[in-house]
């Protein structure tokens, strides 16, 4: 999956020149956290982010409440927005991957999508991440979710592949990972439909070196 | 393209001849006697039947075209039997007809029923000896020669038979006798660049014509150089703003100037500037042809005349095909694509505005010549309007026809370049 | 896949839009609302007049300079629009929002290369260099299938053909990516196969871009080939919008419902379906009715109605503004009784006994060329071969159908029979007369027997003079009647058009368009003729005109037993109208034969093709995914052998690549009696081809 | 704009002189249209009342020359100590008129520049209907036949045809015709062309109807819009080519006074006398802009009604 198959396009974007409190107001509307700044063109100039939004008041101490409300309806999204130098940015060719390590080191909640030397075309947030998550996973289909574990050795995920070949189940969903509690193993997660959950323990329970570790209907 | 250029110049050349026919049948078959012009109204029927034959107006009209347009002189070399050249007097400064008699320049004379041949020099002057042997014997037992006078005609004179023929000369008309029979007045003809001599001067129109032109190119020139841009300017301000202020305005004023007669806007600025400020001389009088090189105020008025009729009537123009190309589907096209206002108007509407006009504009270069005839005719500038005017009221047909014709050609020449103007601008006809 | 895009990219939300005019103003839009999300197609159907264009521009607010939002929100991306202000939305236009309108032809700067056309789109709103432009337009160009796009930006857009043009105009609208598509119409001036092609194009685009697509038509197919979901306008005002699927299937309100009976399904014909106009007209803005504004025409409508304006509401799945939209089950609607019943069968009489035979009928038309040769007249003679080798013949009381698309040589056809043109060969003989040459050769009373209804209703009618005195003219000319008797006939005439005696004096100006079309028809029939060439009468009204005028020109030839060729490019009508059809390209007669035969395999390859094309004004109809390459060849040099044979899609079946079509000129090949085909395959592999439409569902 | 046709329904049909009103009526929608009216009709009310007084007889010269405005000669006098006043309503007459004709004291009733351009227009239209329908070589000659007319300078044309013809008023109006009709005719032409390829046209041809039919029966009363509002301008050129032939000595003869020769006359003494020059060129001038004027007005709400 590429950042492009899971960004949302066309973001809403905003103009450097518009009052914080519009775009706090359009944040809200759109129940959305982040707002890239764009000038002409749809070129990154910033970004916006609710954090950014709130009050610093360290600013506003010497200020009287006149004063404050003056402040805040003169100040602009460019007065508070994150420059685009320091905004982490990721192009659409990317892997998903790539865009969660960024968000993840970098502690931040979306990038900015950009093409083209900076235009901005669409934005990926850690709910598309999530999503991408699920739909690996399978987990918007009904059907019977297991996971296996295996040793860490080559031959034993062709094996499990073998065996739901023999059935001829339909894997709507699969996901590996080294497994948290055990050295030398990893388990393996799936997602299967159309399927009895007992049959499923059945058949994989008979691989050998492999168990069922947890099987569950899922909706 | 290639069709659209061959087309052009075909019906170009078909309209020439068209308008020469028309301008000859009108003035010199159409009008009446020029005789009574030149001999005066006291003269007799008599006279100007003499007079008449000498210029050569008793022959079919037909004929009289064709040597009009594309001379006689191979038509008269082959009566006369010798090739005929042409030699610059010293005198006049004026191209003479001579024929070339085995290498020696020649004309004759018939004085008292002896032929006499007068034998051009080196030094342009001539001498003059008796010839004989010459005559020939027609099926009626007349014996004839066709000949060249000393007036520039071909002649046929019939032996015995000297007629009596009325000569004008300075002092007035002079009976002669020994005259000849027939006349062909010798001409190159227009298209090799000689329309005929002037009945009025008594001089080839060619010559006169020239710094007249020369000098009316100058002021409609000059006029045309403001008014261009000057026109275009305001129109496609106009266009833009169209039924705004400023548009009014500009309509406005421009309608009143071209509503006004060149000799009503000509008078009102003589009136504002020679008599109220003084800035400029009221009227141009013109001391010699060349007056206006030396004095450029001189002109100043007339040019300005001639902007304010034309720059009016070029603004409307160009305004009304501004707004309907502001108007159109394409422009929408462009605005909504985001493009500035400004280059919206200069890079999409501005070229496909000035289309129309421009072939308009070229048309109307028959207007700017009327108005130029007007305006030097006010200020008495020594121009080509004004030598038409003069020529038209005298009936000097020779000199009206010339005149007319380098109008009209000045008009279809410029119709030609607003027509590939036109090709140019438009790539729908340019690549077809 | 998640939906998590659902957020909205366009809300409209009670709009209005007046214009101001002298006096006063008019409210052009009333109450539209509406909402497009993210990789949305969204489609506003309703007939002209209703104010769907006047919402796109509001949209964009470029109202002109007397019109204006009165009142409503119209929100992209979050962002009030209708308070921007001019430079905002310019930097908006062309970026964000893009629009594309029906007439390609005009939306091109004449004077300007496409390419540069193309690229400033990109120059100004990303400030790139000129050359980087250039790649992008060209891959854009590539990405929308235009054939050669670097060359292409070279040229003018008089060079191009309609449907690359139109091509153009999408790439450009696509070029920055933006976040909504508003489109005007933008198939209605294309053939029918490129209007198939650019709106698969459209499809593909919305799916790869993720733009919401506002779509504007009057065509029910089109909507429901293109939009996800619907809204109808009447009147300046949304009156249902749903999805495409519900809308189509269950229509609550009574317009809609309307709409859908006037419009013949596919495969329909006038012997077992009938259509039911609306009846009245869309009032004008400026005169609308004060309460429900559908009321006065529609059926259910009861005082309430009269008074009360509705409200939009949402009713199920879907939003309705009608006081009754419970209540309405419009499976259970009935004509009243002044709607028309259409002939159940026509008189089998005569029916034997052809009135118009044409054998091997050729017209050509001949070319001027551009070379210096040809001016002079050096060069060699061209022709325009407009119609080559065309046999038919037609009985008495039946109907002719010609399909094919513009410039397929229909028009010319008919020209050829009434004799606005010579034919250049063959043999026409109408009622045992020849009328090979034009109408100068031919007798009064053939003249008279022959007579033609026109496409175009505002240039039928002669605007100087009154209704009355256009359809007297036939009749005094003929004398078809004594001279005291004419008013009496006209008036007898116009009410057989249902116009009443008071259109008599009425100019054309004061007639809608459907009306001038009626008087076309009273005129065409003044003369009492025997055979009425009808050349696309109903193509350019509205729905429910079109119905209206369907059906009295199947009451007409019932009474007078008259006999019609009726050309017309939208196949569901001939199919609805016509006994026998016969099908055009390029100046051939493909296909001929009973209508049924037609429009079911055994098709030949372009009848196929053609009918894979049409929009079917039914979402859950399947419909075989047939589009051809290339562009109507010209018909100055048609391609040898089969004319078809540069774009056919089935050429392949043949041995060697079908060879034989591009030198051979195919056979006529007869499946059944009256049936002919006029192709290399063998009748039975065109018997092998699957329907191209099949139905899921009820339809 | 689709929403904007709006239906007009007339309850029953108006009678002819109603509607002949109604059309005329459209040009108060327009204020230029209305103000050019207004200038057209004072010179038109002018003229009239100068068939039956004018203040002094315009070709009496009994007054001090070259006074100014006073009670006596509200406009002043001319060098010739005539009534400005009095000649300029005079002259109004044979422009708008009455035509004089050369035999004996023969008088046609509509003025010199009515009848020029009342000529241009029939030939015009004659021409431009032929060549526009016919097409082909008709067109051809017809359009060959006008480019070389216009080709001509029009003051050289009119200067040529009254060196050829002599003055007189029939031969103003000669060479009005002369140089208006190519206009006309391509205005015709052009719309022919358009009107030809209406369907009404179609219907008539299927009925066989005669050429002429045709023409002038179903083309000609379709471009009589643009027509009118075209000879309206034109008038208005006629008169501008009347005072301007009249100002180079060769328009209308005397003894009626003419515009034209008014500021010739009058320019000699401009130095004593400015405003003798200055009224003529306003009468001109006015009546010009305002048919102008006029012409704007009607074609802006022909478009309008029209759309």
């Amino acid at each position: 999956m590429l950042v492009k198959d899971c960004m949302t396009r066309h973001p809403i974007i905003v103009p450097a020149t518009m009052p914080v409190v519009k775009a706090q107001q359009i944040m809200a509307d759109n129940k959305i956290r982040h707002l890239p700044v764009a000038g002409d063109g749809k070129r990154l100039l910033g970004l916006v982010t609710r954090q950014r939004l709130s009050l610093k008041t360290d600013t506003l101490g010497s200020l009287n409440l006149w004063d404050i409300t003056r402040h805040l309806s003169n100040m602009t999204v460019k007065n508070v927005m994150l420059p685009s130098t320091k905004v982490q940015t990721i192009t659409p060719e990317r892997t998903i991957e790539r865009a969660a390590r960024i968000m993840a080191d970098h502690k931040i909640g979306c990038l900015p999508v950009m093409e083209n030397g900076g235009v901005v075309t669409g934005i990926i947030t850690e709910i598309d991440l999530l999503n991408a998550f699920q739909e690996m996973l399978g987990l918007p289909v009904e059907g019977v979710r297991v996971t296996v574990r295996m040793p860490n050795r080559p031959g034993e995920f062709s094996k499990l592949m073998t065996a739901l070949g023999d059935q001829n189940w339909g894997v709507m969903g699969i996901g590996t990972y080294p497994s948290p509690k055990a050295d030398g193993f990893y388990d393996a997660v799936l997602k299967i439909r159309l399927v009895a959950a007992a049959r499923v323990e059945d058949i994989l329970n008979q691989i050998p070196d492999q168990e069922v570790i947890d099987i569950r209907n899922v909706a | 393209m290639a069709r659209f250029i061959a087309r052009s110049i075909l019906s170009t050349i078909t309209t020439m001849l068209l308008v020469s026919m028309a301008l000859f049948l009108l003035l010199e078959v159409g009008s009446g006697d020029i005789t009574v012009k030149i001999l005066g109204v006291f003269s007799t029927p008599e006279q100007r039947a003499s007079y008449r034959a000498q210029l050569g107006l008793n022959a079919p009209a037909w004929q009289r075209y064709v040597d009009w347009l594309i001379g006689n002189d191979w038509r008269a070399a082959k009566r006369v039997g010798y090739p005929l050249v042409t030699a610059t007097n010293p005198q006049t400064d004026e191209k003479d007809w001579w024929a070339d008699v085995d290498g020696q320049l020649t004309r004759w004379k018939l004085e008292d029923g002896h032929l006499q041949a007068l034998e051009r020099q080196a030094d342009g002057s001539t001498t003059s000896h008796l010839v004989s042997g010459k005559w020939q014997t027609n099926a009626a037992g007349q014996e004839f020669f066709w000949g060249l006078d000393n007036k520039n005609n071909a002649v046929k004179w019939v032996r015995g038979e000297g007629s009596e023929v009325w000569v004008l000369t300075k002092a007035g008309l002079r009976k002669a006798g020994d005259g000849p029979q027939e006349y062909i007045p010798l001409r190159k003809g227009l298209l090799r660049g000689d329309p005929g001599k002037s009945l009025q001067y008594g001089r080839p129109v060619a010559v006169t014509l020239f710094p007249r032109v020369r000098n009316t190119a100058i002021l409609a020139g000059v006029a045309f150089l403001f008014i261009m841009p000057l026109a275009l300017f305001f129109g496609i301000i106009a266009g833009i703003n169209d039924g705004k202020p400023l548009d009014r305005f500009i309509s406005i004023t421009s309608l009143g100037a071209t509503a006004t007669p060149e000799f009503v806007s000509g008078i009102f600025l003589i009136l504002i500037f020679g008599i109220w400020l003084k800035a400029l001389p009221a009227v141009s009088i013109f001391l010699s042809d060349d007056a206006i090189f030396k004095d450029p105020k001189l002109i100043a008025l007339p040019i300005l005349t001639l902007t304010a009729v034309e720059l009016g009537y070029i603004i409307r123009m160009t305004r009304a095909s501004m707004v309907e190309v502001m108007d159109s589907a394409y422009i929408r096209t462009a605005i909504l694509k985001g493009m500035p206002y400004w280059r919206v108007v200069l890079r999409h509407a501005v070229r496909n505005a000035l289309m129309a006009p421009i072939t308009v504009i070229m048309l109307h270069v028959n207007w700017l010549i009327g108005g130029v005839v007007v305006v030097e005719v006010i200020f008495g500038f020594p121009g080509l309007g004004k030598y038409i005017y003069d020529a038209a009221i005298f009936g000097d047909f020779n000199a009206v026809e010339a005149a007319a014709m380098l109008t009209v050609t000045i008009a279809i020449a410029t119709r030609l370049v607003g027509d590939l103007a036109y090709t140019f601008l438009n790539p729908r006809i340019r690549y077809s | 896949m998640v939906d998590n895009k659902a957020s909205p990219v366009l809300q409209v939300k009670d709009l209005a839009v007046a214009y101001k005019i002298r006096g006063g103003e008019i409210e052009a839009v009333q109450d539209a609302s509406f909402v497009i999300k993210r990789g949305e197609a969204y489609g506003i159907v309703g007939e002209s007049g209703c104010g769907k264009s006047t919402v796109a521009w509001a949209v964009l607010n470029f109202l002109g300079a007397n019109g204006y939002v009165k009142r409503g929100q119209i929100k992209f991306l979050g962002q009030e629009l209708t308070q921007k202000s001019k430079s905002e939305l310019r930097l908006l236009r062309g970026d964000q929002i893009a629009m594309v309108y029906q007439d390609p032809m005009q939306a091109l700067n004449p004077s300007m290369r496409l390419g540069d056309q193309m690229k400033e789109v990109l120059t100004i709103h990303r400030g790139i260099s000129d050359a980087e432009a250039e790649k992008r337009c060209a891959k854009m160009l590539e990405r929308v299938y235009m054939p050669d796009p670097v060359n292409v930006m070279k040229r003018y857009p008089h060079q191009i053909s309609g449907g690359q043009q139109q091509r153009v105009v999408i790439g450009m609208a696509l070029l920055n990516n933006p976040a909504l598509l508003i489109m005007d119409e933008p198939t209605t001036a294309l053939d029918v196969t490129v209007e198939a092609a650019v709106l698969d194009l459209i499809a593909e685009l919305r799916h790869e871009y993720d733009t919401a697509i506002m779509y504007i038509t009057h065509n029910l197919g089109v909507v429901a080939r293109v939009a996800t979901r619907v809204g109808v306008m009447y009147a300046g005002e949304m009156v249902e919008q749903g999805t495409v699927e519900e809308i189509f299937k269950n229509p609550r309100h009574p317009y809609t419902q309307g709409l859908m009976r006037c419009v013949p399904k596919l495969g329909a014909n006038k012997s077992e379906s009938i259509l039911y106009p609306i009846p009245g007209r869309v009032p004008p803005p400026g005169n609308r009715p004060a309460g429900c504004m559908f009321a006065p025409r529609c059926d259910y409508a009861d005082n309430r109605c009269q008074e009360e304006h509705p409200a939009l509401r949402a009713l199920d799945n879907v939003n309705v503004r009608c006081h009754l939209a419970e209540e309405i089950d419009w499976r259970q609607w009935t004509p009243t009784e002044d709607v028309i019943a259409p002939p159940a069968v026509i008189a089998q009489a005569a029916a034997d006994q052809p009135i118009l035979e044409a054998k091997s009928l050729k017209t050509y038309y001949p070319v001027k060329g551009s070379s210096l040769k040809d001016v002079l007249g050096l060069g060699e003679k061209r022709f325009v071969k407009a119609v080559e080798d065309a046999t038919f013949q037609i009985k008495r009381g039946k109907t002719l159908g010609v399909v094919g698309e513009s410039g397929c040589g229909k028009s010319t056809l008919v020209k050829t029979i009434i004799g606005l043109e010579d034919s250049t060969g063959g043999d026409v003989k109408f009622l045992g007369f020849d009328i090979t040459g034009n109408l100068s050769t031919r007798d009064e009373q053939v003249i008279k027997e022959l007579q033609m209804v026109f496409q175009n209703p505002d240039s039928t009618m002669n605007p100087t003079y009154t209704v009355g005195q256009q359809i007297a003219r036939p009749i005094r000319r003929f004398k078809t009647v004594p001279n005291d008797q004419v008013r009496a006939e006209v008036v007898n005439l116009l009410e057989t058009m249902r116009l009443g005696a008071n259109y008599f004096d009425r100019l054309p100006r004061q007639l809608s368009g459907g009306e001038k079309q009626r008087v076309g028809i009273a005129r065409a029939l003044a003369s009492r003729p025997d055979l009425i060439l009808c050349d696309e009468p109903v193509s350019a009204l509205d729905v429910s005109v079109q119905a209206a005028v369907l059906n009295l020109l199947l009451e007409i030839q019932q009474k007078y037993d008259t006999t019609l060729v009726f050309i017309a490019h939208d196949l569901s009508v001939v199919r609805f109208f016509s006994d026998e059809i016969a099908v055009m390209y390029l100046g051939q007669i493909m296909e001929i034969g009973p209508a049924e035969a037609i429009y079911a395999p055994p098709y030949h390859p372009y009848t196929e093709a053609l009918l894979s094309a049409v929009p079917v004004p039914d979402p859950t109809a399947k419909q075989k995914h047939i589009r051809l390459q290339g562009n109507v060849p010209s018909a100055i040099n048609p391609p040898a052998g089969c004319r078809f044979h540069t774009r056919c899609p089935r050429r392949n079946l043949l041995p060697n690549g079908g060879k034989i079509c591009q030198t051979e000129i195919p056979p006529w090949r007869e499946p059944d009696d009256e049936h002919k085909i006029f192709c290399h395959l063998p009748t039975d592999t065109l018997t092998t081809f699957e329907p191209v439409i099949s139905k899921e569902g009820n339809g | 704009m689709e929403a904007m046709q709006s239906g007009l329904k007339l309850a029953a049909p108006p009678s002819r002189l109603r509607r002949m009103w109604k059309n005329i009526s459209i040009i108060f929608d327009s204020r230029v249209g209305t103000i050019g009216m207004i200038m057209v009709l004072f010179w038109i009310v002018t003229a009239l009342v100068s068939l039956f007084w004018t203040p002094y007889p315009p070709n009496a010269t009994d007054f001090i020359q070259n006074t100014p405005p006073n009670i006596q000669n509200l406009l002043g006098t001319d060098q010739l100590g005539r009534d400005i006043l009095s000649r300029l309503m005079q002259g109004t007459q044979v422009i708008l008129l009455k035509t004089r004709l050369p035999w004996g004291k023969a008088i046609l009733p509509g003025g010199v520049a009515i009848w020029g351009v009342l000529g241009s227009v029939t030939l015009g239209a004659v021409l431009g209907l032929n060549a526009g329908y016919r097409g082909g070589w008709t067109d051809q000659i017809i359009m060959q036949f006008l480019d070389a007319l216009i080709a001509f300078p029009v003051i050289v044309l009119y200067l040529v045809v009254i060196a050829a013809l002599g003055q007189g008023d029939l031969v103003v109006i000669v060479a009005i015709t002369i140089t208006g009709a190519p206009g006309v005719a391509r205005l015709v032409r052009s719309l022919t062309l358009d009107i030809k390829t209406r369907d009404y046209i179609r219907a008539a041809e299927t009925r066989a109807e005669t050429i002429w039919y045709i023409m002038f029966k179903e083309i000609l009363p379709n471009a009589r819009g643009p027509l009118l509002v075209d000879s309206m301008l034109r008038v208005g050129y006629a008169i501008f080519a009347i005072g301007t032939l009249g100002f180079l000595g060769i328009g209308l003869p005397p003894p009626d006074p003419d515009w034209g020769n008014m500021v010739n006359e009058a320019r000699r003494s401009i130095f004593a006398n400015p405003l003798a020059v200055v009224w003529p060129s306003l009468a001109i001038a006015s009546l010009v802009i305002g048919l102008n004027l006029f012409a704007d007005g009607l074609r802006e709400e022909l478009s309008r009604y029209q759309k």
